[in-house]
């Protein structure tokens, strides 16, 4: 027998406000509402309701809400309603739960627990509407000799690097994982931006070639779509050794979402699924990593730096030690409420370390070393504003991957039901239907969008704090105070407490 | 008490001034104090200080190291240590002058040195490496000890007072040389820690500063990836480390050092003449983190210049001048012309623009 | 001059257009009141076949034949180059529904007159509403 | 340049408007028998029904010949045109020169010889808007009508004065009402509900004779009545330029430029003829947007521009309390029918093209089928069955739409 399980979410209609357009009829694709010819009215099937809010956010009249269902069972500390139904879901079918999106538990959320510092009398804050204000950046290893020619010029020693005009990326979301078009829309603002967007381990659409030079070409463990063009046609290469919301397993794209052209891009069959093992089975160790770092670059010419992405777990100070110390230009690090189009809900939910812990324990690690200028250090995970950013580059950052948040500008409203393959949105999702919700030309530009304004108000704090270019606040750490943290937070993020003097 | 420089980071306003004979003829301290005096009310009486150039023509062979000890026992430990890696070729207290204005001053101590031999060999190290680790290992390890001036035939002199009351106190209108930078401190939270009045030197880098660089953490958690340890917190310190890395360690020019330092902006860069954006870009490239943001004018001294430096955006005064042979930086104008009325030219530089004085014909630093 | 263009290729099929266009028309500020328990009568109109849906309206074409084919002068192109319709002085022969070739003139709820788009300029909201409520840019008002 | 327009109907003014769409200062002068400013012919009809009066029935706004500095000589008749000389001349020996001039004389009302009309009182045409005027003098309630024709032009003033009157009968030798528009079928929808309305038809009959007021039939009925209307066809006025030396067929003959076979001479509406695309034969289409469309092309030719006008067509709508119909093209070939209740609707395919269509009370999106008609559009091209349910564009390919919805038109 089948538990019957009261949906977790309501919709309510109020009537008064009602016009039965049937708008929300047509836009679900869950086929929540549909019209009574009798009544003349429309009804709702609350069971069927992932909570995307594409109703509520389309009727005309906002006649829509969606709210918790405040059903429950008898209240219980321990055993929560959902940790209950999640009981009842496992016992009805006797499978791992599936769920999508970064991990969304009351961990602590120490960007919320750390302040940005300002100047007052003693030196100016600086008025980015009068003065340059500088968010470009590059990527990559610093670390060069200075050699001159006959003329005494200094010769570029540098490895290749990556220009940024901004500090911010849009992180591995892979097509069949995403749709066609939130691809483009990616890619053109990234063009647009002057910044990077990601392939993941989905492969590069023939038709978004055009975008190499701003396009990050991800080597995962299943290899999908990895070859000579598209190795060639990127302005870096990331090896993917982990991801923040699954560290420690693979991937798994349903057949569903192998469309055509999917399965063109990624070179698998359609419609059957497509699975990464959570290995790369050619590196057991941090020397397989080193030749395969070196293995892309020798294929490459050695023209693209190669990114190494990892999940931040436990020991990942070392782990990047060890990824600076082999060939690798660019870190990854994932925290652990990054998003994902599907994962085990056990794993999401426990598995990993909070980024600014882990960017904070790597980039003293590489400092304490002297590698620091081996590598760049890319961030991720939940950069949810400008404020993480900064903070984020003021531990030691040199800029962040943005998934979560680009998404949300796409229009995701964070239902994690991704995996169900029926974004209503547009977004994860191959069904055409569905998929040509996402208009580029408005995604691209939303994208845009927040990204200047977020750079915008990047420049202002960075005013604030009296410095005109994003280099002078890496690794800044005394702009930061700590709030509601304990001695051993501090540490490990190296700040001081608010309050403390400098 | 309140604690003292190195406890904690330690901004401050500030005077700045400097002179240099290029002919190389001697100038006694007189002019500087007679100058700073002017500037009196940009420091608060919590520190002065002076460096001057061919002080020691006759010791111009040894590091003069100037130290301040808060008691006996430092003394002790620290000329132990100073036997056992140097010899002594010449030691004794700094003549000094008892003034009302200036109190509480440590012990004050003056030893010309040459590194022993063995000693150096063993160590693998250059010989002013060598130096300088010494420099760092006593004021890190010697509690109480602290060298405050290291390099040959200059020397620094500061303390806790207005500016022109140390030069009184170190009594320098009897000494002679070649150039003088000097320093009057407006430090905001600072109990007056001898040690912590500038300039700031190592080897013969000297450093006076004004300003509060915004980048100092930045600067400070980069640079001591080789080897510093930015002990004071202070603006000086880093800078000074920055220029002694980048032109002693990495072998860059004056004028890349500041290019790096005080960078010119993309925007800038990108309307320059090629081979200036080619070099600004790669100096960028390699070495951003060594970008100093924030309000700043820094005079370095060293071994046969003065260069005078301020921040890309200019947002602390400095102005230059020359007459005849001499040349003059300073905080504000009025400083030169107290001691020299009438100048051939006088100048403001652009933000982010090093203005390099040398010793004719003597191949400084500058290329 | 600006026009509505349709992108089929965006077009979801919502009929928002539809409601927007009844809304704006009614002389209401209040879309529940204007538009509950009524049946619209919008000036543009979403077409679906299957996988394909688009908007039409009025193309206000460069030679409007409608406005050369009405009997009462009720037609006219304005200087602005929009097409419009004098209800007042049409008598609902709908010769101009006979002869628009995009089915974008049609009978005016009332039975006595034609009714057609005017850009929203007959109406409060001065720039078009359908396009300005689209949700996928699936009708956009611009110069071509 | 000095243009003279005979008309000051739909064609007469559409040439104004063609003209000024080239030549900003030419001298236009207008010159019309009738005394009004330019009103919509057709909608005599709507005046005596109340649905439109004298202001608002006006074809361009007040200002029209002021703002195209139009010399307008309403009331006066243009008797003749001397073609070598280049000018019109008026009634009472008046000489107006031009350079190009327009013979837009439009159509008079055709009266077939009966016996005893010249003792009928209160008879009456119905083609301007001086015959509504006097017509709509004599009505009342008590009085009975007798509408001679159940064409365009009977039944329109049947609709325009039944509610005024006591009773309106209607003769027509056809065995069917609208017979030159509408089948057997369609005509037997409209006709049933014209007698809904108390419209009583007396069709495949004619008149005999009239003694006095009372109309009797071949069939042998007699018709009292108060009022006689007659409606039985109408004559292009082709005289002007047939006494010109001109060539005139059953109307004026013209090219595409709307250019008559004399010098400097054009002609358009009613008067003029046109080439029927759809039937591939010449003929006087007398349909206000063809006079139209015929006018504006003469204009902007006078003018000096270029333009052609070559896909006339016939098109009626037509409306009669509430219900409509609407045709377009010529009845050939195989023809489609869906009739339900009031519904009407047939459509004529011939050689891969629609050729016609009849719409009764099926108004919505006609044109569309319209368009097919026009520009005949292989059916191969479209969905015609999903067209034939109901006309749409979705019907059309996707490139064509794109055309048409996606671009300036």
């Amino acid at each position: 027998m089948n538990m019957y399980i009261q949906p977790e979410y309501e919709v309510i209609r109020n009537s008064d406000k009602c016009i039965a357009c049937r708008v929300c009829e047509r836009q679900c694709a869950n086929l929540v509402h549909s019209f009574d010819s009798e009544t003349g009215k429309m009804k709702a099937d609350d069971s069927k309701c992932v909570n995307c809010h594409r109703c509520v956010c389309l009727c005309p009249t906002h006649a829509l809400k969606i709210v918790k269902s405040d059903d429950t069972y008898k209240i219980n500390a321990n055993w929560d309603n959902q940790t209950i139904n999640e009981v009842y879901k496992q016992a009805n079918t006797g499978g791992v739960l599936l769920s999508s999106m970064g991990n969304p538990k009351p961990y602590p959320v120490y960007w919320d627990r750390m302040l940005v510092n300002a100047s007052q009398v003693t030196n100016p804050p600086i008025d980015p509407l009068r003065e340059p204000m500088e968010t470009q950046l590059y990527l990559g290893k610093r670390a060069a000799k200075i050699e001159r020619d006959e003329q005494g010029k200094l010769k570029n020693t540098l490895a290749p690097q990556l220009k940024l005009k901004v500090p911010v990326l849009f992180s591995a979301m892979s097509y069949g994982s995403i749709s066609y078009n939130a691809h483009e829309s990616l890619a053109r603002a990234a063009e647009e931006l002057g910044t990077y967007y990601n392939t993941g381990e989905g492969g590069l659409h023939k038709d978004f070639y055009k975008y190499g030079k701003n396009t990050i070409v991800q080597v995962a463990s299943g290899r999908f779509g990895v070859f000579k063009d598209y190795l060639e046609s990127a302005a870096a290469i990331e090896i993917k050794m982990g991801q923040g919301a699954k560290p420690g397993i693979g991937g798994h794209l349903p057949g569903a979402k192998i469309s055509a052209d999917v399965s063109e891009t990624r070179m698998i069959p359609q419609g059957v699924d497509a699975i990464s093992p959570a290995p790369h089975h050619d590196i057991y160790s941090i020397e397989d990593l080193r030749q395969l770092v070196y293995s892309l670059k020798e294929a490459t010419e050695y023209k693209k730096p190669v990114i190494v992405k990892i999940a931040a777990v436990h020991n990942a100070a070392a782990i990047a030690s060890g990824i600076a110390r082999s060939g690798a230009d660019i870190i990854a690090i994932d925290g652990y409420r990054g998003g994902t189009g599907a994962a085990p809900t056990r794993i999401r939910d426990n598995v990993g370390i909070p980024i600014e812990l882990a960017l904070a324990q790597i980039d003293q690690r590489l400092r304490d070393e002297g590698i620091r200028d081996e590598v760049s250090i890319l961030v991720g995970g939940s950069i949810r504003s400008s404020a993480d950013v900064i903070k984020a580059i003021a531990l030691g950052a040199d800029a962040c991957y943005i998934g979560t948040a680009a998404l949300l500008a796409l229009g995701c409203h964070l239902c994690r039901s991704c995996h169900e393959g029926k974004c209503n949105w547009g977004i994860a999702t191959q069904r055409p239907d569905l998929v040509k919700r996402l208009n580029p030309d408005i995604g691209y530009k939303r994208l845009v969008n927040l990204v200047t304004a977020w750079n915008h108000e990047i420049q202002e704090m960075m005013g604030g704090m009296g410095i005109n270019s994003i280099e002078a606040l890496r690794g800044n750490r005394l702009m930061l105070r700590g709030i509601g943290l304990t001695d051993t937070e501090l540490n490990l993020l190296g700040i001081k407490y608010a309050g403390e003097s400098m | 008490m309140l604690p003292k420089e190195g406890q904690f980071r330690d901004p401050s306003g500030c005077a700045v001034t400097g002179v240099i004979d290029r002919s190389g003829r001697g100038m006694t301290g007189e002019g500087m104090i007679e100058a700073i005096s002017v500037m009196h009310d940009r420091s608060n009486g919590l520190g002065g200080g002076f460096a001057g150039y061919g002080i020691y023509p006759h010791y111009k062979d040894f590091y003069a190291f100037h130290l301040f000890y808060d008691k006996k026992e430092a003394q002790e430990g620290a000329e132990a240590f100073i036997r056992r890696h140097f010899e002594i070729v010449y030691s004794s207290e700094i003549q000094t002058r008892k003034l009302p204005s200036v109190t509480d001053e440590p012990l004050i101590f003056r030893y010309f040195l040459a590194p022993l031999p063995q000693k150096l060999a063993n160590s693998h190290l250059d010989e002013r490496e060598y130096v300088a680790r010494c420099v760092n290992r006593i004021n890190a390890e010697i509690a109480g000890a602290y060298v405050f001036s290291s390099g040959k035939n200059m020397g620094i002199f500061k303390g806790v007072g207005y500016p022109e009351d140390i030069g009184r106190f170190y009594r320098l209108e009897e000494y002679e040389g070649y150039a003088w930078t000097c320093h009057g401190r407006y430090p905001t939270n600072t109990p007056g820690w001898w040690g912590g009045a500038h300039p700031f030197g190592l080897l013969d880098f000297s450093v006076v500063h004004n300003g509060e660089i915004s980048s100092y953490d930045a600067n400070r958690r980069y640079i001591e990836m080789f080897g510093y340890k930015c002990t004071l917190q202070t603006d000086t310190e880093v800078i000074t480390y920055i220029i002694d890395y980048l032109v002693r360690r990495r072998g860059l020019t004056l004028e890349e050092t500041a290019h790096v330092l005080a960078a010119s902006f993309w925007s800038t860069i990108a309307d320059k003449g090629e081979e200036a954006k080619e070099q600004e870009t790669l100096l960028r490239r390699m070495f951003p983190s060594l970008l100093v943001t924030g309000p700043f004018s820094i005079i370095l001294g060293y071994t046969g210049g003065l260069m005078a430096l301020g921040d890309r955006l200019k947002l602390r005064s400095m102005v230059c001048a020359e007459k005849g042979d001499r040349a003059y930086i300073s905080s504000e104008e009025s400083a030169i012309r107290k001691i020299e009325p009438n100048l051939d030219r006088v100048w403001s530089p652009a933000g982010g623009e090093a203005v390099v004085f040398e010793l004719y014909g003597k191949g400084g630093l500058a290329r | 001059m600006k026009r509505i263009y349709v992108n089929e290729k965006w077009c979801l099929g919502c009929h928002l257009c539809e409601y927007e266009c009844a809304f704006a028309n009614s002389g209401l500020t209040d879309m529940v009141k204007a538009l509950k328990g009524k049946t619209i009568h919008p000036k543009i109109r979403v077409e679906d076949s299957g996988e394909v849906h688009f908007a039409v309206n009025c193309r206000h074409c460069k030679d409007a034949i409608c406005v050369q084919s009405c009997i009462s002068g009720a037609l006219s192109k304005g200087e602005d180059g929009v097409v419009r319709i004098d209800q007042n002085k049409c008598v609902g022969c709908l010769t101009c529904v006979l002869v628009c070739p995009y089915g974008a003139v049609m009978p005016a709820p009332s039975g006595h007159a034609a009714m057609k788009c005017q850009l929203c300029t007959d109406n409060l909201c001065g720039e078009p509403n359908c396009v300005k409520h689209c949700p996928n840019n699936a009708i956009v008002y611009e110069e071509r | 340049m000095k243009y003279v327009i005979i008309g000051n109907s739909a064609a007469g003014i559409a040439c104004v408007e063609g003209i000024r769409s080239v030549d900003a200062d030419g001298e236009i002068t207008i010159i019309s028998d009738e005394p009004f400013a330019a009103y919509g012919r057709p909608l005599i009809s709507y005046y005596l029904l109340g649905a439109t009066d004298r202001h608002r029935m006006l074809y361009r706004p007040a200002d029209f010949y002021e703002k195209n500095k139009v010399r307008a000589l309403l009331g006066v008749r243009a008797e003749k045109i001397d073609a070598a000389a280049q000018k019109v001349v008026l009634r009472g020996g008046e000489e107006i020169p031009y350079d190009k001039l327009l013979v837009a004389t439009g159509s008079r009302p055709f009266e077939p010889p009966m016996e005893g009309i010249g003792g009928v009182k209160n008879k009456f045409n119905f083609m301007t808007l001086q015959d509504a005027l006097s017509l709509e003098k004599v009505l009342s309630k008590r009085k009975n009508v007798l509408i001679i024709g159940a064409g365009l032009i009977g039944l329109k003033c049947l609709e325009g004065i039944l509610e005024r009157v006591k009773s309106v009968s209607v003769v027509d030798m056809a065995g069917r009402i609208l017979p030159s528009i509408l089948d057997d079928a369609g005509a037997a929808v409209v006709r049933r509900e014209l007698e809904g309305k108390g419209a009583k038809f007396y069709l495949s009959d004619s008149v005999a004779k009239f003694e006095g007021n009372t109309a009797h039939l071949k069939s042998g009925k007699e018709i009292p009545f108060d009022i006689l209307v007659v409606a039985v066809g109408v004559r292009p006025n082709t005289e002007l330029v047939k006494d010109a030396g001109g060539e005139v067929s059953r109307g004026i003959v013209t090219d595409e430029k709307q250019q008559t076979s004399l010098q400097n001479v054009y002609a358009a509406g009613d008067c003029a003829e046109s080439f029927d695309i759809t039937s591939g034969v010449r003929k006087v289409l007398a349909l206000l947007p063809n006079a139209y469309r015929q006018g504006y092309t003469a204009g902007v030719n006078m003018a000096g521009g270029e333009a052609a006008f070559a896909n006339a067509m016939p098109l009626n709508a037509i409306g009669f309390f509430g219900s409509h119909v609407l045709t377009a093209g010529t009845y050939e070939g195989e023809s489609f029918v869906q009739a339900e209740g009031n519904v009407y609707r047939k459509f004529f395919c011939k050689d891969g093209v629609l050729k016609g269509f009849i719409l009764v009370n099926s108004p919505e999106r006609a044109g569309i089928y319209t368009s097919l008609v026009r520009n005949k559009t292989p059916l191969s091209e479209v969905d015609f069955k999903s067209l034939e349910g109901a006309p749409n564009l979705a019907a059309f390919p996707q490139a064509a739409r794109e055309r048409m919805l996606a671009r300036e038109v």
